[in-house]
């Protein structure tokens, strides 16, 4: 088995930094707003239910959770890529990330998507 | 010839040695939390009950207490993130990095005593019930 | 004269077969301003002579005497005894090669992969006759931290990416890389791009920074990494 | 073409895979050598320095089948340790001449240098430093971007009568280092044949034609025969015989020995220059660059003791006028707190000069002697530095038989180990870098051109790898009670003392009984290190050996010569003698000893003059 290769690692290294910045701005908010952080507070639906309705908040959501996932997965993949040295593995373990990747994606965006309050 | 000779003393740790070992563990502990937290917050599309519920159980003081660890994963891993990517990007990163380091974790400590001590609270809060 | 033990690591591939090494220890005086490369002379010619280890110039100029000294790649023969700050000096040969003996390793894997990226200048137009080409002073100062490399091989045995993965071409294929990157003079380019653009290639580095603390010339490889990098990146953008 | 016209007929031609044959395999079915270990190459380069590099390189270009052999990997030779630069009248900074170069060239070498040599080579200068900058090397440069140049010891403007002249090509202070990358590196494009670690042990010779040599390899053990129809030599120095030493530990003589050994002469032996500026008690060497650059050296008073000696040109005199200029102060008790110590003194340069000019100085400063010389002078002491003699070669290379004439046919030999002799009694700094590269790719031509006319080999004597293989065998079992590292710091300790700077006849004699005693505890000797893989216990023996041979013939080189010149100085004979010594010495070693034989000097143009500066 193969993996699809566009370059030597250049989009990945390049959006690993990307999403790396994006994901620090992001994170900021998402920890500041969704833990509640000003006041400390616990979670609940009563808290997060309205603000996840709101278009806006879908699309913070989901953009965060694109990049969440792509640089957390690439990461993973330049970890594996370091210690696994079989092409074969490595097709397969690129696959595995990838339907991984899709998996949570699929599972992040249909619980933001179709959300209503 | 021989192909892994024993190791008498461990190879020299620095900054940047031990920078990069907390970056891959940080990082691959966030992609452990992400997929779970992905799941965590799927319950929300199961109404209110099911959300408290899946809620209820990750905000036990257990819970609690390991989300103060993850604020200082999540700390740790995004400053040292900057500083590799402006040791990449800056004319002079790379002669500076230990520098950068220094600088980035001080404000990382700064974050996470900002953002941890009420969550510290809030944890001996839940903690007495 | 200080007293001090040399813990020396050990394989003769005839007696040890089967092993994976062994420490020696020796205990000698050392002089004011040994170096290391002098305690394994001295252990060499007076004590052991079956010790082998390479070395020649014993000044840091040819690079053969690169090896792990109390846990930190360095050469030999520019490494102050007295500057280790330990009595007990542990020397072992070079980690992430195979040991051919003693503190001997095999450099192949090391050389290869500058081969790799044609370590050479590259020019297509024809040189003036009887005459240099000119290259100005500034031109030429990009070279300076890239051109002094002594092929110690002391980076890219540090370098932990290395370690795991032998086919990373290390920081010091890398370095060589950007030092005719940067040559005014090279035509190149092209034609080597793929060789560092490769997998396992300019970013498997992880900017551990293990090459530059260890590099006994002080260059740093990580700059011409990141040097590389950012050339890549123009030539996308 | 017509010059190799007349070989041609001498030729057995058995076609060229000559191990195919059953006679061919009994024949080299000598203990030790396997079959698989006879390799085939138009040429063999033994050396990969400047010289042997330069030549292969030259070979391969013109599509022949080289390959070069080296007991260190091609970067680790010694020609990287050269600082200071390579000469050459390009007058990018300020007028030079090719003519000034020659005049300063011989007057350098006390009128032995054979001028018809010189000329080639001064000659050849600018082409050679050109090529080496379309082959890349980073030299540093000139404000408008041309090859920069410094000042160096001998070399000075209008034949000797003017100022120091900036002809010193540089790259920083690694000149040496970029020239030998860079070659390293063609040699890779190119596709260069390397045995790296390869411990060539002897010469296979007969009735005056070199076919090979046979080579230990050092990495797995075993004994390796070279079969070629050209052979080169580039070997480089020997200034191991010596405890205090800029050279190597790899300079070991081994080249010129086994030239020795074939039976063939070397020349000008006795001739072995001592830098002025090695690093007290370790030797590494403090390049004359500092002194370019403006470095004063001062004794224990205080004093610039150089105006005592050579007044207008000071600490840029000759390097041959200073060290004995150093060595007299030593003797009249003025080296620093009484010992062969003197100062160099940067410190009035400035710390910008110091890092920007000197910085390998500097580092070397701290390392080593830990000063930094912009706080501090550095400790100094004359150092064996360059053996300005070797084996006997014609203009183009050719070794020569009987050191005059007679070409032992497809042998070259070039660079520091050979004599051509463009470096006479005394070298003038940065001209060997010239001499090595020059050289080498004149031999290189050569052999391209003998190659051209020669297309077969011949077949290889049946015994020719047995006195290698005897030879390691030999070593590999002795156990006598010597220890090869004790005999060889007695024979540098007092190769220093006894035939060093100064000679007089009383320790020269001293030193020849050392040596002939030391000889024979050789033969007593043992080595630890019994196994094959990477024996350096071994090599070292071999070494050893390699030394003690061209010892003798220095040491009788020096005993015969009764005369002062160049860097060859006897105290008990002073005043250099034209009528009686104005011509090279030819050494053969015999049973008997060291036997001698003459050759006039080539005089073209400069008039032999008492060399002053
Ligand atoms: C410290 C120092 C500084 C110098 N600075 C200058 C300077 O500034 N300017 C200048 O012009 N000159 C300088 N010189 C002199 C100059 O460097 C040398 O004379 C010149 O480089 C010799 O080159 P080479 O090619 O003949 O030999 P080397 O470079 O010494 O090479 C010898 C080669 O022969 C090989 N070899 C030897 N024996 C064997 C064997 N038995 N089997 C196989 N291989 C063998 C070695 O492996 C090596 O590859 C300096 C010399 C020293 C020591
Ligand atoms: C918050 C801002 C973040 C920044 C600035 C950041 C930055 C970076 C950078 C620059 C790298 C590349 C390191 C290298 O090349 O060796 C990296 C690697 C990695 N990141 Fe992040 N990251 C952030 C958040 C996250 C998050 C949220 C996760 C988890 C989902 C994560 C998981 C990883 C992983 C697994 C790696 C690979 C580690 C390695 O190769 O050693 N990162 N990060
Ligand atoms: S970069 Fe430094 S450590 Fe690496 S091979 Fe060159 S000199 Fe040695
Ligand atoms: S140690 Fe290795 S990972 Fe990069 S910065 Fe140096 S090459
Ligand atoms: S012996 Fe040459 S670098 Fe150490």
């Amino acid at each position: 088995m193969k993996f699809p290769r566009t370059s030597g690692g250049f989009y990945a290294w390049l959006f690993q930094r990307l999403t790396g910045i994006l994901l620090v701005i992001l994170l900021i908010i998402h920890f500041a707003i969704t833990h509640n952080l000003p006041k400390g507070g616990e979670v609940t639906y009563a808290l997060v239910a309205p603000r996840l309705a709101t278009a806006t908040w879908k699309v913070f959501d989901l953009t965060f959770l694109v990049c969440a996932l792509f640089h957390g997965l690439n990461g993973v993949w330049m970890v594996v890529q370091d210690y696994v040295h079989s092409e074969t593995a490595q097709a397969w373990i690129f696959y595995a990330l990838c339907t991984l990747g899709l998996v949570l994606l699929v599972l992040g965006a249909i619980t933001v998507i179709p959300f209503k309050a | 010839m021989l192909e892994k000779p024993s190791v008498i003393k461990r190879y020299r740790l620095h900054v940047g040695t031990i920078a990069w070992i907390l970056h891959r563990a940080t990082g691959l502990l966030l992609v452990l939390y992400l997929m779970l937290h992905i799941w965590v917050i799927h319950h929300v599309s199961q109404g209110p009950a099911g959300f408290n519920k899946v809620m209820k159980a990750v905000q036990s003081p257990l819970f609690l207490f390991l989300e103060i660890g993850l604020l200082g994963c999540v700390l740790y891993h995004a400053f040292n993130g900057l500083r590799i990517i402006i040791v990449e990007f800056s004319r002079e990163g790379v002669e500076a990095h230990k520098q950068i380091f220094a600088a980035m974790m001080a404000v990382a400590v700064f974050l996470f005593l900002v953002g941890g001590v009420p969550m510290f609270i809030h944890f001996l809060h839940v903690l007495a019930g | 004269m200080a007293e001090y033990i040399f813990r020396v690591f050990r394989y003769d591939p005839e007696k040890d077969e089967g092993t994976r090494g062994r420490v020696q220890e020796y205990k000698i005086g050392v002089e004011r301003g040994w170096t290391v490369l002098d305690a394994l002379n001295y252990i060499k010619w007076h004590v052991d002579g079956s010790l082998a280890y390479r070395r020649a110039c014993r000044h840091g100029i040819c690079g053969s005497c690169g090896m792990t000294i109390n846990g930190k790649n360095t050469i030999a023969c520019e490494q102050q005894v007295a500057d280790l700050g330990t009595q007990v000096v542990t020397v072992e040969p070079l980690r992430g090669f195979r040991v051919i003996k003693d503190l001997i390793v095999d450099m192949e894997p090391f050389y290869d992969k500058l081969y790799a990226i044609k370590p050479y200048l590259i020019a297509y137009s024809d040189p003036p006759t009887d005459k240099e080409r000119l290259q100005s002073p500034e031109d030429r100062k990009l070279l300076d931290g890239k051109y002094e490399c002594i092929l110690c091989g002391c980076c890219t045995s540090s370098c932990p990416t290395y370690w795991a993965d032998k086919e990373f071409l290390g920081p010091n294929a890398l370095m060589k890389a950007a030092r005719f990157a940067v040559d005014s003079r090279d035509e190149g380019w092209e034609e080597r791009v793929n060789a560092i653009d490769d997998k396992h290639g300019v970013w498997r580095c992880h900017t551990i920074f293990n090459c530059v603390e260890a590099c006994p010339k002080e260059l740093n490889a990580t700059r011409a990494i990141v040097e590389l990098r950012r050339l890549m990146l123009k030539g996308r953008l | 073409m017509g010059k190799f016209e007349g070989y041609r007929g001498t030729f057995r031609c058995v076609d060229n895979r000559w191990l195919g044959t059953d006679e061919a395999k009994e024949l080299h079915e000598v203990e030790g050598v396997e079959l698989h270990n006879v390799h085939e190459h138009d040429a063999v380069i033994v050396g990969a320095g400047l010289a042997g590099m330069y030549a292969a390189l030259e070979v391969k270009k013109a599509g022949f089948d080289v390959a070069v052999l080296t007991k260190v990997f091609p970067t680790r030779s010694h020609s990287g340790a050269a600082q200071g630069g390579i000469a050459a009248a390009l007058a990018n900074l300020e007028e030079d001449h090719i003519e000034w170069h020659f005049y300063d060239t011989v007057k350098g070498s006390d009128f032995l240098g054979d001028q018809d040599a010189i000329e080639l080579m001064v000659r050849e200068a600018p082409l050679v430093i050109f090529e080496y900058e379309h082959m890349g090397v980073p030299f540093s440069r000139t404000p408008e971007g041309k090859i920069m140049q410094r000042y160096f010891g001998g070399h000075v403007k209008d034949f000797g009568r003017g100022k120091p002249v900036l002809r010193a090509c540089m790259a920083a202070d690694r000149t040496g280092h970029v020239l030998l990358h860079t070659l390293w590196e063609q040699c890779v494009k190119l596709g260069v044949r390397f045995y790296s670690e390869y411990y060539v042990l002897s010469l296979i010779i007969t009735d005056g034609h070199c076919q090979g040599v046979v080579a230990w390899d050092l990495i797995n053990g075993g004994i390796h025969v070279f079969h070629a129809k050209a052979t080169c030599f580039a070997t480089g120095g020997y200034g191991r015989a010596y405890k205090i030493t800029t050279n190597s530990h790899a300079n070991t003589a081994d080249g010129v020995a086994m030239v020795l050994e074939a039976g063939l002469p070397l020349e000008d032996m006795e001739f072995v220059q001592f830098h002025p500026t090695g690093i007290a008690k370790q030797g590494i060497l403090i390049s004359e660059a500092a002194r370019g650059e403006g470095g004063y050296l001062i004794n224990d008073k205080g004093e610039r003791f150089m105006e005592r000696y050579a007044p207008d040109k000071m600490e840029l005199a000759p390097r041959d006028i200073i060290s004995r200029s150093m060595w007299t102060e030593f003797l009249e008790g003025r080296g620093i707190g009484g010992e062969r110590v003197i100062h160099l003194d940067l410190r009035h340069l400035g710390a910008d000069k110091i890092k920007e000019r000197l910085p390998q100085i500097r580092e070397l400063a701290m390392k080593f002697a830990g000063v930094d010389p912009i706080d501090e002078p550095i400790p100094i002491q004359p150092t064996a530095h360059y053996s300005m003699g070797g084996i006997p070669t014609d203009i183009n290379c050719r070794v020569l038989g009987d050191g005059k004439e007679q070409w032992v046919r497809g042998f070259w030999a070039a660079g520091e180990c050979a004599c051509v002799s463009v470096h006479g009694a005394n070298r003038l700094g940065t001209n060997s870098l010239l001499d090595a590269s020059v050289h080498g790719k004149r031999a290189g031509r050569d052999i391209v051109e003998y190659l051209s006319v020669v297309e077969c080999f011949e077949p290889l004597p049946v015994d020719c790898a047995r006195k290698a293989v005897d030879r390691v065998n030999w070593i590999l079992k002795a156990d006598g009670p010597e220890r090869p590292s004790e005999l060889r710091e007695i024979l540098q300790d007092n190769m220093y003392e006894l035939c060093g700077v100064f000679r007089n006849e009383e320790d020269l004699t001293k030193m020849y009984d050392i040596i002939k005693d030391l000889q024979k505890r050789y033969q007593n000797i043992h080595i630890e290190d019994k196994s094959k893989v990477f024996n350096t216990h071994l090599m070292e023996a071999l070494e050893l050996g390699h030394l003690l041979e061209v010892a003798e013939v220095i040491v009788a080189g020096a005993l015969n010569r009764t005369e002062c010149r160049g860097a060859h100085w006897r105290t008990d004979c002073p005043g250099r003698d034209d009528e009686n010594w104005l011509k090279h010495t030819l050494a053969w070693k015999t049973e008997e000893g060291v036997e001698f034989d003459y050759k006039p000097v080539v005089i073209t143009r400069f008039i032999p003059e008492v060399r002053k500066y």
